[in-house]
């Protein structure tokens, strides 16, 4: 088998210490078998196909991630641009899995490369490579295809982030390329350093799920973006006054946080790559405990710093908690999950109005929980496992300055070819009537905000 | 024929709509209006920006009567708006030239 | 056992030509237990333990659907009508599950029969009959009553699918007992034609998962009541001019199409009808890809068409996508299922176009996703696997007509007797207020669209 | 092994007399293993990976009604306090999960105790117990970390039925406090009577999955609390008038309902406490009838009593018919599961209008669908299989009087000390303004609904 | 210069607007209102408990038109909006003493 | 007293506000409304079949002012609402014969 684990070293921190035991699989290692029948046949079937199940439901439970994120980004915008909020999340499911399919998966899980640039194997790889043996528990605990439904799901998350936080200003078409140069190219690019089994991963990174990988990169892509857009027109008054756009749904929004807080039971339980029982209802209680204990330091933050509990900040704490989490919930202790996500739900805080401070205008907070709190998250590890603190300072540095920088010189390179921005009379009619001819709410009446 | 508008307090519209039914005044047409004025706005906030609500809702019953009849019904509106507190809201009255009852052609005191 | 399984071929076409293995399932056969007790002892009880909670799983995935539908239909009508839509989404499956427990279940899956009209058990079978046998693999991979839940919430979605096309229009008792007639008799008398191992089994038509038995049924039946109803008051204007009816919530809809995509995982996966590792991930590719590429399609087609990015468009696209890949999402390649997916977005946005245009009215576009798609994507299997495309074309027509053909006769004896349609002032008031005496949003105002 | 397994008669009823077969888990026993790793390669393994899975699987789903519970309630409320009540539902989840974590979950399942008052370990049991043994099926049919994220999925639940019951009115802080009271110390101090093994366990008493213990328990406590805070301002009118308060969103409600549904196959599937496949897909089954039954008698009640089908009274109805299942899911026949669901949605209509009319104000119902149709579900059993009537009755009661008096009690406290209603002026200005400053849906004009 | 304003049943507004544009009367502003009058509102039901909708839905147009045109928009207005059927609705017609078009500065007659 | 009806674009009032406050008015009553002119909607297109959105986004602000201060408000918000575009709305100036501000039953001039 070309391919490498996922993770192969999942199973070598905190808990095998604790546990005194390897890798399972490990020990499912090179013996093949000579046609999928003779393995479902063999002792070891029904394990693993209680461990493929998993990351089917795992998949399943990511790709319900993406209309929580969609809803969310819906609730926080205002009605004017809704149809383009949902329309541009449709467009990065697609492009997300259809991209990964003729190209990042292969790419992003090269097994034997130079380490740092994976250009995978043939577009045409995942329709004709049906090798028995990928079928196995020769490839993994779980069969290609079913690795490669889950990684999908997970591939198109950093444009979503993006999205968030260009949402409202962003010409259509411009993000739509972004969108596929971003989830087709770099991030499998930038993933494979370390789940490829690249560079970072050699030198002994860890993140468990994509604190940096994924939310990092996201985060700090989106800012990026932003720098490059600049804010929603009539954010930032002159004379340094702040005039909040309001999000014109708190149940859209909070629908959207509770389906982000239930798919990260996938999203984390699945990059067990296993149904290990053990690991698996582990990281579920990690996971939980970080959610929450980051919703109620939002709670608790805001209401003494806002001077009222605002439930934006502890929807944006839940997430914040499940990001903070991500990078270590196999690794660290329950009580440290609880700290992780205590420290992410106020670092949120104080994250969304340090950048609301200087002008970078995100209408969900998406820097803020993924790009700032995917940081910390990286670094908890160092902090609450045996884990060096300063690789995963490298690491999540690494992750979060390519995205950036990647996205700086594409979002510059669009701006000054087609364009990235709406006119501002597009913008303040809303982007649903000037991208898409469509009304989100045609039978409700709209008030004009200027005051009213 | 007088229009008279009543710019009034929400809440009040019930009691508004008894007090003219009971002097006799059975047709009204209301709409939901914001009204700035000397009771100010609130302050909110939202992600840590305050911003101000200066527009209070308010409503605003529009009421054609006979010419006889202004007094009694801007005596009856005032005192089932009036709570005493600031933004009770105003009443004019307006003349009006004619009044066509769409219906029935009828014009003029009859039509209301 | 009496009961055949539910695709005695699922392994028999171009997946098992390619792995050279025969039928898990084949191998489990006829061997008994003498108590569940022994069952739960045995070698296999792990495996099938699997196989049992992935079809219930899969079931809770297909009960979402009805979700799907529901905010779906909600969303691309008007809001007067909404109280109503979701009212009827509730009776329907309400009314899937009860009767298909009194004799659905028994008359679809009747194992010996003539082939053509199955009568079913007494209707107390379901709570009597509990031999063993049926909670043990020598009755498949999964329980009786596993497998009864699973079909279940397949038989209340070919009603579902009417509810959409009928809506804003239809008198409520006449068409709750429509429901009650299509999903308890005819839907099982069809269903028993394939699944049931019937003539078209017999003959070798291959519909893997319902492309023909379930959306081509609904989309059939919805075309017939369709016809008979007549379209809403004030969509064809003389002259030709078509002045289109606008759905109250884009969030909504968006919300239903997700929450469809993610239940169809069950829908396709689940119809593999165990957790086998192989083919359960591989349903799972196919579906995903079939359903972004119809959403890609039905983007690129409506924007060059249409001029604009319409995402009612690309959500119909998404459903497009699925009702194609699922008569063969085990038996097609996964570029045949990015084709299958891709031509379906296609068709479907051309489809609403031209039923438009011959005034059949649909407020949701369900005769084309479902019916046409559906027909598409049982023909697709003869041209992209070894299926014989005549056959295909025997199956899908038989379905598509049967349903047709009984929805008209039926639908036009409630025309006749009881009614069918509300009357123009409860039309233009709402459905809402006429049928049920309530206002879905109280607290929202509404604007009166006549121009305004 | 010293907690004992939660329901320790579960195979003990109607079933296993049918099947003749004792618990799986009875023969696993106390044998112990060396390490983890000895344990991942002994036989059983894979099986307990299965039920593990489930049980992590059923966490996820009763984790899904909090977002259920939280848009039921945001729909049959008003848009003003739209905000209040999301912001309550993120807390309570929030609470619920962290308190058990803390404390709930060793005082609720406490092994050796008086049988009445648990104190739990110490708090750091969770982060510390890392016996080898708690992992394998020396322990249960799935680790400790999934027992315990299950039921703390559950813990939170009793407190959400209260949150429905006391909104538009109910003063933030009081309402927080309460509900740590509430879900961190009494839920599992009652709850250890029964499944940690107390007096009611010992005495013989039967509630599956919470008919009384979750349910019953939370329906009167919000009978307690609505008691002591009183009506929303303008609901019964001088002279005995009722003057109804519109839910604002009947999508949202209905949206909360369906995954109330969904959530409910992990409720009482997932209190099976494996995977057997039997029971769960059994207990699927019942689930699903009562369900449907439930919502098919209150549309046939409600279109009786009321002359209208009133979709609010079917989605109670829904929930009426899953409350009364759950107590005897695994243990009442399927008919008996139909006639279970068809009295209980009859119960919750009548038992609604009977509120109303003794000016007991519960928006959403909770007290009638949780409380009264707890009380139903539990004797319910009683009624439909081997189990004692009286048996039953007694510990239905001392659920419902022991959640009344300790919330009557404390609820009152909180009254005389820091005030738990709103001010007359915030109730009517809204909740969303007045605790939280901000607005749930700014974009769309709100009618004053004072008759306009 | 008058101002005519017509509250008339919101179906019916297309045909009102058509109606003006046919006697050359090109600008209107509209206001979604309700209406209270002889025509009753409806009884509904919401859990149980009974309340009614004494206000019903109506649209209101403002049309301002010199006053030799007066006669004619009022016959225009009437004839398109009338049922027949109770709740027609009313049309009031008011003094206007200056118009003035904001873009151009124009008033009197031109401004409209 | 006269009663000045301005049909404004609503992105215009937060201005017409500033504009009013600059010269003592300190009161107005404002309703979103839909106007039909010269300014010619937006054609749009919903599942293939196009439809025009005819009446556009406005917003009228109803102030009330003594007769002297008439032409000063006219101008204000004459000023604070131009942009020189189409649409940009008109003012109507109407007589009130009389004014009562229902907190004190202050009328008059004093009343606004
Ligand atoms: N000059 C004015 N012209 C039109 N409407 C006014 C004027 N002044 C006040 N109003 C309306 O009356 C309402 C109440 O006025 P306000 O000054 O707040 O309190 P009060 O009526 O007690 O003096 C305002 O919200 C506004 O709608
Ligand atoms: N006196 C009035 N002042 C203002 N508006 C009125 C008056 N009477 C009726 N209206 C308006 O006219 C509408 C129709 O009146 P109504 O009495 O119901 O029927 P009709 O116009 O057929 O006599 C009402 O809904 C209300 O909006
Ligand atoms: N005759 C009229 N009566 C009432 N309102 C009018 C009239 N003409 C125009 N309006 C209002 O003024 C707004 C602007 O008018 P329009 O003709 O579009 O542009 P402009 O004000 O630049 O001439 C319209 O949208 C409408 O609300």
């Amino acid at each position: 088998m070309m391919q490498k684990l996922k993770n192969p070293r999942l199973f070598g921190t905190a808990l095998s210490a604790l546990f005194g035991y390897t890798a399972l699989s490990a020990t499912l290692g090179a013996q093949e078998y000579g046609s999928y029948e003779a393995f479902t046949e063999s002792e070891g079937f029904a394990l693993f196909a209680v461990n493929n199940l998993w990351i089917l439901m795992a998949a399943a439970l990511v790709f319900l991630m993406h209309l929580g994120f969609a809803t969310l980004e819906t609730g926080l915008t205002r009605s004017k641009n809704t149809v383009n909020v949902l329309f541009k999340n449709c467009w990065i499911i697609s492009i997300g899995i259809l991209t990964y399919f003729l190209w990042g998966f292969n790419a992003m899980y090269p097994g034997d490369f130079n380490g740092v640039i994976a250009l995978g194997s043939a577009a045409g790889s995942m329709g004709l490579n049906l090798d028995v043996g990928l079928m196995t528990d020769a490839y993994a605990d779980y069969t290609w295809w079913g690795d490669f439904i889950f990684q999908a799901m997970f591939a198109a998350t950093a444009a979503t982030i993006v999205s968030g936080a260009v949402a409202e200003r962003v010409k259509l078409p411009a993000f739509m390329l972004f969108v596929v140069v971003l989830v087709g190219f770099a991030y499998p690019l930038s993933g494979s350093w370390q789940w490829g089994g690249g560079w970072l991963d050699a030198m002994g990174f860890y993140d468990f799920a994509g604190s940096s990988i994924v939310h990092g990169f996201g985060g700090f892509a989106a800012l990026a973006c932003v720098i490059v857009l600049g804010p929603r027109a009539g954010k930032y008054l002159p004379g340094g006054k702040i005039r909040p756009i309001l999000g014109h749904s708190m149940p859209l929004a909070t629908i959207g946080v509770f389906l982000l807080f239930l798919g990260w039971f996938g999203f984390n339980g699945g990059s067990v790559l296993s149904a290990d029982p053990l690991l698996v209802s582990y990281v579920f209680t990690t996971t939980a405990l970080a959610a929450v204990s980051g919703g109620i330091a939002a709670t608790v933050v805001s209401w003494g710093v806002i001077k009222k509990p605002d439930l934006t900040m502890v929807l944006n704490g839940f997430l914040a908690g499940l990001v903070g989490i991500t990078a270590g919930a196999d690794a660290v202790g329950t009580y440290s999950a609880v700290i992780i996500g205590l420290v992410a739900g106020a670092i949120v805080v104080f994250s969304i109005l340090m950048f609301d401070k200087i002008k970078i205008d995100d209408p969900v907070g998406a820097i803020s929980v993924h790009g700032i709190c995917g940081i910390w998250g990286t670094l908890a590890v160092g902090l609450f496992s045996a884990q060096s603190f300063g690789i995963q300072l490298v690491g999540t540095l690494s992750y979060c300055a390519f995205a950036f920088l990647f996205s700086l010189a594409l979002f510059s390179l669009l701006k000054a070819t087609m364009g990235i921005r709406v006119s501002p009379d597009e913008e303040s009619q809303g982007l649903d009537i000037g991208e898409h001819g469509q009304e989100a709410y045609p039978d409700f009446q709209l008030a004009t905000r200027s005051g009213v | 024929m007088k229009l008279i508008k009543a710019i009034i307090k929400p809440f009040k519209l019930e009691e508004v709509k008894e007090a003219l039914s009971e002097i006799g005044v059975e047709g009204m047409t209301v709409s939901e209006v914001k009204g700035f004025g000397r009771q100010k706005g609130h302050t909110e906030i939202y992600r840590g920006s305050e911003y101000t609500v200066d527009f209070l809702p308010k409503v605003m019953v529009d009421v054609a009567v006979p010419d006889d009849l202004v007094g009694k019904t801007v005596e009856a509106i005032k005192n089932a708006a009036k709570t005493g507190k600031i933004g009770d809201g105003k009443i004019f009255v307006q003349p009006v030239e004619e009044v066509i009852r769409i219906r029935t052609d009828e014009s003029g005191d009859e039509a209301v």
